[in-house]
């Protein structure tokens, strides 16, 4: 309300720009005041990404006509960079369900600027890690025998069985976002459908967060279980070994991180303010305050197992370290420079308000739990049990790394399309006028 | 009416709700699924009665019986019979998958019969006065081999020549002490394995041996000397150079060598095994009795050496490659043909063996779809006969070797192996032991017509035990060992004792594991500079061939380990100088 | 919405559910007609014959199944009767010593260990508990197999029995008589 | 998965894992069905215009969304709980009772040299309703609401007997690249349409009369605030994004503002305006 | 799964395999492969990828000469009898114990080929059909009609030989004799063994020769603090070799230390 308001008169004349057809031929699927590059523009962005896409989708074809002779994975390393991504990837996407949950349940009101990005995010991930499943199994037409004759005791089906069901979920959620589109929110039964389904979404956010609590867990239990492997088995409660509630707070850690990073990337890459640096603050607050836990709880669980767990099954724990390259760096690495380090620079204030470390800080805490996936995933299959076995290591084939890369390409499509079409960032039209009166402001400064 | 967008809509809606309503979804689901089960490409094992047959298995002069499986006729699983009295109901790794053998991929199926008759007759009409016609059988002593030497009596210039083997002398495990073993393997397929190791209690092993082979690592004792050195070591033991010197010579301490003469001597009788400078004692290699023959045959070629003919003087060589034995390189052959287009007609089920090298390759029957005998093993004290029967049917494009070679001398076509039996049966002597029942008869109880009938449901007849026989050297085997030729290649080969070819599931053994060395495979100490897996190629002065690299501490720097494939045994034999490089 | 605008829908519907309870059942299966008109019955009530005169044990205790030419031609040298069909099957399959293609609907599945010997000579069970009325039908029902699988129709249901031969009715009676152990227990 | 399919066995690892699993299936499948009868139910009440107000109401900034009262000042900063519908708002009523609006007693506003009548009632989306003699209401675009769309490219009108409801749309309006839809000031039936030609758009028979009716809508002192706070927002929402303001000070409006500010989103300068996000 | 059976007298198959005997020859892979129908190697396996149900490994003491030894160890499925790891871990009951013989069974057409009892399995004893199963032209006429070949994409491992198993049951059945009581077969390993090594028996029947055996103070297990109590025995005089059933030598000993 700084400046009085000045009446409106005829501007100088300035030649119109000549309208170039192509130039936003889908405008009116862009939410009105929504500022979006032209449609060429768009096209040009997608256009690599869809190539990648399409190399992935062949290599993945090949996985799946020739069978996973495709891969470099053998019978020691039975599982490879596809069990590595979905553990990563899951993880990074639980930012979906935790901040579903602080929104929902906790109702931290803030986050709704963030919130539908989130839910993208989950889907993306979620739905990424479940097609690389279904190529990693040797025998897709009997994913179901999972479900019809589950095994209750392996931690793979609480895995399948949790995943599909909160990806479904995840879709459900996916729809009001979609239905919100302003084309289709004029067809009256979407505009009513989706207002309703909204109202009720707190139950899904609810269920969510009930279905990933346990997923992400099982996907730790999936390695802590392992009795045949001294390295990745932990003790723990119940049926759950220590890594199913280390996996929790890990991905519950890293998930916002995650949001904190993409949403920083989408905003260098549009150059435009998507939501109030407060609310990224806090954001990095939440990942700061539960990697703090989890390093804590993570430093007690390894201390356990180095002087319990693993010499009770007759493996010095030191042994494993002492086959390169997995030294005891890996640990530091680990828990220190991608565990503590984040933890610190994301709980003190001073820092967080710098975006450089705010982002720096939530890469390295994402980085963190890649590589305790990987530690899990990898180092365990590649470290001998038997005394006379060799220690492996494997590189994965073009087919594998394809496959990786059709995620990750799928991945910034649907986001990318998300952006351009779906309001994620409600907060996103306000802050352009923001701009523009402190812009105007400024320009009055310049004035009198 | 025109049907709206909305209208489609809404009818693929209400057919979507209600297929799942239908079993369609659900059935194609379970379909897919069991589709899987037995989806193209998963061969379904033929169904039928299942049999025990017996016979004997001829892929090495161990002649193993064997009780095969079968479906049918068709044999599905191959093993010992048990209770025999010299293969004890063993049968080897490639004795097991002998029944893969006619469908190998190397297999020769079509061949020039006609042409390669023809061109042997015009060769035998061409041979000058100080040309040969030359049979070459590898493995002596059948009866097909005594075909042949009566065959090559019969033509001008005929000779018969086979690798030197002395089947007159046999080795009896049973009396030794003390074996030593100069890189003899033995408890690795040698001789008859089951009689071995039958035998292994009884005696006190000592390997000298450059690599820890696999008798080396179940030897009591093993002496790693240097490679080419045994000879060396022999002569010190004999004392006929001193214990310095020959230290000196093989690597070992002084007070090894005294220790181990001392043991020669206090720990008889003694067996020494791959050299015969030093005397082998109580009666433990003995001369053996010929299997008897009929008496018609007795005019019938010598043997001769190969190495006695003269150098490009054979105008017809026939190569009966149809029972694996000793291989002779290719080299050794080649110099002794004729300058001018010699006949070479190799019969082989092999393409990798002469057929290689020869003009005609002709196929011929393998194990198990040919009758023949096996002529008794180096460790059987006894003579012996046992045939290998038929399991299987022999292709039509298959020639007879024997009946080549007759025809080509021409000779009569007979029914030699009953010919034989009947001579033994003649004879009266020894004991017939049946595989079915595992009983032992007396000879001389069993009439000739059941004598044969026995013999080709799965039996062996062996010859009543000669306590007379006189103590034997044996003279051959000194081929083992060779000193170390001269040259500038930095490595010594150590030839391993693989049985090749052998059928695909022996990949399991090579490929698919470590545990053997496989074809064209060497193996070299990891300070090699190669790569496990590494394509390399192998070299020596008489060649090259490509070789796959494995790694092994277990051979010393400055040996490569070569599987015995024949493409290998064209280059070198133990203790030649070899060098390993990159592809 | 109103009635007229669920007409569409409903249509989908019905026609759905119409190709899928009638249409696709028997799409799913191929039929195939047996080499020879084969009657149970007539071997039963002329030649007295019991099940297991022709389907008989081999010594070894496993199960011959389906006899061979050479069983048939043991009666059949020349003809029995007087009707066609016998004598095409004398003309086309004893003469010239041949076996017929027959396709037996109760062929377990490869990787299935059916032991005849276990039901029949142990448990004591009549051919009809699984087979049905096999022993008595006047012909030969044509062979369907399942498109898909390749299974035959008949491990959906036997005629005439409570059962399929699907693995929940093996299952069922192994249940019953405390025989369920392992999947190894019947599968190869 | 089922008790009778293979592999079940009643034992707790089954029923505790799979009741887990039907729960949550149930629960979502549940959600999904009541959501689907709701929008139903808003179906069949014709709710549709409602809850399309409601979505907007909630997709507009903060600062759009303010209440009345914060315009007046009397308030430091307040968000409207009722999408701008003061009838049920208890603290709108226990304002005017303490203090009512002022009507000041010029007959209507200049303000910039457009004139706002104040023989009449706004709606905040730029529309005025009159209540004519006869008892119905007449609806029409507000001068600013006027210049804004200048001409119409086109116009579609409710037909006579159509429902209008405040807040609800009252007709739509084409102009360039823009397509706006005005909202209705009050609930009535549709009985007459005009045109810019005739000053007014709609003549509504209100379904309620009397004061109340229009007690959602701004009127007297209240206008000049308001008219203040929009030609802010105006002035905003024309600044092209790229450059500097364009508006230059003094003077008067033009008649048709769009077509002398060609590089203006206009589409989204309607919608800010005319509050439709 | 399929939860224990009450009426009948559980028995728990097993074998004793003496070390000092075994001079790597190979036969029981072979006898193995034949039995089971293991295809030959597709040319793209290695010892990493190929399918053999039992592995004879050469082992060293790690010393050098004159101190250097090696000796060679079968390992196949060791047929855990507690907290089977890989029972527990397969998402879909493809694989079990069976209460009345002990043995752990795979069932390939049930499994999905997820590979997580590959991971899991400390002896890495499971193997993957990473191929199509293929035979040279012809071959496949000397298929075992016992056992069912495998199709690509599915884990398969020793199970004991239960094709024979069914046989010796059928013919007990027919025969009228009690349902193979004592253990009336032996796996083809066993019998092709040519020097006898490999013994087989029921480790519950302490009458039996193999359960005598495995309880020899000479006889030990694989890994044996891990608790998974496998049911196969080894044997050795000589103390290096019963070492090798303990962890792995850390550091770079374990690198070249193995061959096979």
């Amino acid at each position: 309300m700084a400046s009085p308001p000045r009446p409106v008169r005829a501007a100088p004349e300035r030649k119109t720009p000549v309208d170039n057809p192509l130039d936003n031929m889908d405008r009116h699927f862009i939410a009105r005041g929504a500022v979006r590059c032209s449609t060429p523009k768009f096209l040009l962005w997608m256009a690599p990404w869809a190539a990648l896409l399409v190399f992935g989708l062949y290599s993945a074809a090949l996985c799946l006509i020739k069978g996973l002779n495709q891969t470099n994975m053998d019978n020691r390393f039975a599982f490879g960079l596809w069990i590595f991504l979905d553990l990563t990837v899951i993880a990074l996407g639980a930012g979906a369900f935790f901040t579903g949950f602080l929104l929902y349940i906790l109702k931290l009101d803030e986050l709704r600027s963030v919130i539908n990005s989130a839910v993208v995010i989950g889907l993306v991930c979620y739905s990424g890690a479940v097609c690389v499943l279904a190529v990693d199994v040797g025998q897709p037409l009997r994913a179901w025998f999972t479900f019809w004759y589950p095994n209750v005791h392996s931690m793979l089906t609480e895995v399948t069985f949790c995943i599909s069901c909160y990806l479904t979920v995840l879709a459900i959620e996916y729809v009001p976002i979609v239905l919100r589109n302003r084309k289709l929110r004029q067809v009256p039964s979407f505009l009513v459908f989706e207002f309703e389904l909204h109202k009720l979404i707190y139950v899904l956010a609810g269920v969510g967060t009930f279905l990933s609590f346990f997923h992400q867990g099982s996907l730790g239990g999936l390695y802590g279980v392992l009795r045949g492997r001294p390295f990745a088995f932990r003790e723990g409660l119940a049926v759950w070994p220590s890594t199913f509630f280390l996996f929790i707070i890990s991905a519950a850690a890293v998930g916002p991180s995650f949001i904190l990073l993409t949403t920083w990337l989408v905003q260098k890459i549009t150059r435009k303010r998507l939501v109030r640096p407060e609310v990224l603050q806090l954001l990095g607050r939440i990942s700061g305050s539960l990697l703090a836990v989890y390093v804590l709880a993570k430093s007690i669980d390894t201390l356990i197992w180095i002087n319990r767990t693993s010499p009770e099954t007759g493996f010095q724990a030191w042994q494993y370290y002492s086959w390169k390259p997995f030294g005891t760096w890996i640990l530091v690495a680990e828990i220190g420079v991608c565990g503590l380090l984040p933890a610190l620079m994301l709980l003190a204030p001073k820092l967080r308000r710098r975006t450089g470390w705010l982002v720096s800080g939530a890469f390295l805490a994402c980085a963190g739990v890649a590589l305790n996936r990987f530690v899990l995933t990898v180092q365990t299959l590649a470290l001998p049990t038997l005394s006379f076995d060799r220690f492996l290591s494997y590189t994965p084939s073009w087919q594998e790394t394809g496959t990786f890369l059709a995620v990750v390409a799928y991945g910034v499509l649907v986001y990318s399309f998300s952006f351009r079409y779906f309001q994620l960032f409600p907060q996103e039209r306000e802050l352009k006028l923001e701009a523009r009166q402190v812009e105007e402001e400024r320009e009055l400064v310049g004035r009198y | 009416m025109k049907t709206t967008r909305r209208e489609i809509m809404l009818f693929a809606g209400g057919s979507a709700v209600g297929v799942l309503f239908t079993p369609a979804p659900w059935r194609l689901l379970t379909d897919t699924a069991l589709w899987s089960e037995n989806w193209p490409g998963i061969p379904a094992p033929a169904r039928g009665e299942i049999r025990a047959r017996y016979t004997n298995c001829s892929l090495c002069t161990a002649g193993c019986a064997v009780r095969a499986r079968c479906v049918g006729d068709q044999p599905v699983a191959l093993s010992g019979a048990g209770g025999h009295p010299l293969s004890h109901g063993a049968l080897c790794a490639f004795g097991l998958a002998g029944h893969h053998l006619p469908y190998i991929p190397s297999r020769v199926k079509q061949g020039p019969v006609k042409e390669a008759a023809a061109a042997v007759a015009d060769g035998i009409a061409k041979c000058g006065p100080a040309e040969y016609v030359v049979t070459l059988d590898l493995r002596p002593a059948r009866t097909a081999s005594w075909t042949y030497r009566r065959a090559m009596a019969a033509v001008k210039n005929g000779r018969y020549v086979t690798p030197a083997v002395d089947s007159s002398v046999a080795v009896d495990l049973s009396k030794a002490r003390t074996v030593l073993s100069f890189g003899v393997p033995v408890l690795d397929g040698w001789g008859t394995p089951g009689n071995a190791i039958a035998a292994r209690p009884g005696f006190r092993l000592i390997q000298a041996e450059p690599i820890e082979s696999r008798t080396a690592s179940m030897a009591d004792q093993w002496l790693r000397i240097r490679p080419g050195s045994e000879d060396t070591l022999a002569q010190g033991l004999a004392g006929q150079i001193a214990h310095a010197a020959a230290a000196e010579g093989t690597g070992l301490a002084e007070r090894e060598i005294a220790a181990l003469a001392a043991q020669l001597e206090q720990n008889g009788p003694v067996l020494v095994l791959g050299s015969s400078r030093l005397e082998s004692t109580g009666r433990t290699i003995v001369s053996r009795r010929e299997t008897p023959v009929p008496a018609e045959w007795q005019k019938a070629a010598p043997v001769t050496d190969l190495a006695s003919l003269p150098d490009g003087s054979v105008r017809v060589l026939i190569i009966d490659e149809s029972a694996p034995g000793e291989y002779l390189p290719w080299k050794a052959i080649e110099k002794k043909l004729v300058a001018d287009n010699p006949v070479v007609v190799a019969l082989a089920w092999s393409r990798e063996g002469y057929g290689r090298h020869a003009q005609h390759v002709l196929p011929v029957g393998v194990y198990p779809e040919v009758a023949g005998d096996i002529p008794p093993a180096i460790d059987s004290v006894a003579a012996t006969f046992r045939l290998s029967v038929p399991l299987v049917p022999v292709p039509e494009a298959c020639v007879k070797p024997e009946e080549f070679v007759a025809a080509a001398a021409g000779l009569p076509v007979t029914d030699t192996l009953r010919e034989r039996a009947d001579a033994i049966h003649k004879a009266a002597r020894g004991t017939l032991f049946t595989y079915a029942d595992t009983k032992s008869v007396e000879l001389k109880d069993v009439k000739a017509d059941d004598f044969w009938k026995a013999l080709n449901a799965g039996g062996c007849w062996i010859d009543a035990p000669d306590d007379k026989a006189p103590a034997a050297r044996l003279t051959t085997a000194v081929a083992e060992l060779r000193p170390v030729e001269e040259s500038d290649l930095p490595l010594v080969v150590v030839l391993s004792h693989e049985l090749t070819p052998g059928s695909p599931i022996l990949s399991k053994l090579y490929q698919e594991s470590n545990l053997r060395l496989g074809p064209n495979c060497v193996a070299l100490h990891p300070s090699c500079g190669l790569e496990d897996g590494a394509k390399a190629v192998f070299e020596t002065l008489l060649g090259k061939c490509p070789v796959a690299v494995t790694l092994d501490a277990g051979i010393p720097p400055g040996l490569v380990q070569v599987s015995a494939s024949p493409a290998v045994l064209d280059l070198c034999a133990s203790g030649a100088r070899a060098k390993v490089g990159r592809a | 919405m109103t009635l007229r605008g669920k007409i569409p829908f409903l249509a989908g519907l019905a026609v759905a559910l119409g190709a899928g309870w009638v249409g696709f059942p028997h799409a799913i299966y191929r039929s195939r007609p047996q080499p020879v008109d084969f009657s149970h019955k007539v071997h039963a009530d002329k030649a007295g014959a019991k099940c297991e005169d022709c389907h008989s044990f081999r010594e070894d205790g496993t199960f011959a199944g389906i006899p061979t030419i050479d069983k048939c031609a043991g009666c059949h040298a020349a003809p029995m009767g007087t009707t066609v069909a016998e004598k095409n099957f004398i003309d086309q399959y004893v003469t010239p010593n041949r076996e017929p293609q027959w396709s037996a609907y109760a062929r377990q599945p490869e990787n299935v260990s059916f032991s005849h010997a276990a039901h029949v000579k142990r448990a004591n069970m009549t051919c009809e508990s699984c087979h049905g009325d096999t022993g008595t039908s006047g012909t030969l029902r044509p062979y369907q197999v399942d498109r898909i699988s390749g299974y035959s129709r008949d491990i959906w249901k036997v005629p005439n029995t409570p059962h399929g031969m699907k693995m929940a009715d093996c299952i069922e009676c192994h249940r019953q008589k405390g025989l369920e152990h392992s999947c190894l227990d019947c599968h190869k | 998965m089922l008790p009778w399919i293979y592999g079940f066995h009643w034992n707790a690892g089954h029923i505790i894992f799979l009741g887990a699993f039907y729960s949550v299936l149930t629960v979502v499948v549940v959600t999904l069905v009541a959501a689907a009868r709701r929008s139903r139910r808003a179906l069949l009440e014709h709710r549709v215009e409602e809850i399309g107000w409601h979505a907007d109401f909630h997709d507009l900034p903060a600062q759009d969304r303010v209440c009345r009262h914060v315009i007046s000042g009397e308030f430091q900063s307040r968000e409207c709980p009722h999408a701008f519908d003061c009838r049920e708002c208890e603290t709108h009523a226990k304002l005017i009772q303490r203090h009512p609006v002022a009507m000041p007693a010029e007959t209507e506003e200049d303000l910039f040299g457009m004139a706002f009548p104040l023989d009449r009632f706004y709606h905040r989306g730029h529309t005025w309703a009159h209540p004519e003699p006869d008892g119905t209401v007449t609806v029409g675009l507000d001068e600013l609401g006027q210049r804004l769309l200048g001409t119409p490219d086109a116009l579609d009108l409710p037909q006579p007997g159509a429902h209008v409801e405040a807040n609800g749309t009252a007709f739509r309006v084409h102009k360039r690249d823009a397509d706006v839809r005005v909202l209705s000031p009050v609930d009535g039936e549709v009985v007459e349409t005009g045109g810019a030609d005739r000053g007014w758009y709609l003549r509504v028979r209100p379904t309620a009369t009397g004061e109340p009716a229009f007690r959602h809508l701004l009127r007297g002192a209240e206008v000049r605030p308001w008219l203040m706070r929009e030609m802010e927002r105006l002035q905003l929402a024309l600044m092209a994004p790229d450059d500097a303001p364009t508006l230059a000070d003094g003077g008067v409006p033009v008649a048709d503002i769009a077509a002398s500010y060609p590089k203006a989103d206009w589409d989204a300068v309607c919608g800010e305006m005319f509050l439709e996000p | 799964m399929i939860s224990a059976n009450k009426q009948i007298r559980a028995a728990r198959y097993g074998m004793t395999i003496d070390v000092d005997r075994c001079n790597g020859c190979g036969a029981c892979m072979v006898a193995c492969s034949v039995e089971n129908n293991v295809p030959p190697a597709h040319e793209g396996a290695t010892d990493r990828k190929g399918l053999t149900w039992i592995r004879v490994y050469k082992v060293d003491n790690g010393e050098e000469y004159p101190n250097r030894r090696t000796a060679f160890v079968p390992v196949m499925c060791q047929h855990c009898g507690n907290e089977t790891p890989c029972v527990h871990v397969c998402p879909q009951q493809a694989v079990d114990v069976d209460p009345s013989t002990g043995v752990v069974g795979e069932m390939p057409q049930r499994c999905l080929g997820c590979r997580y009892c590959m991971a899991a399995c400390p002896y890495h004893a499971r193997y993957f059909n990473w191929w199509d199963p293929a035979w040279p032209a012809g071959m496949e006429k000397t298929l075992n009609p016992g056992v069912t070949p495998r199709m690509r994409g599915v884990v398969e491992k020793c199970n004991l030989c239960h094709g024979r198993w069914h046989a010796a049951k059928e013919q007990a059945a027919a025969a009228g004799k009690p349902d193979t009581e004592p253990v009336s077969y032996v796996p083809a390993c066993v019998e092709a063994c040519p020097t006898g090594a490999i013994h087989f028996g029921d480790l519950n029947d302490a009458s039996s020769a193999t359960a005598k055996e495995a309880a020899e103070p000479d006889s030990f297990r694989l890994l044996e603090k891990l608790n998974t109590q496998p049911k196969i025995y080894y044997r050795s005089k000589k103390d290096w070799v019963r070492g090798i059933a303990a962890a792995p030598r850390p550091g770079g000993a374990g690198k070249e230390n193995s061959r096979g």
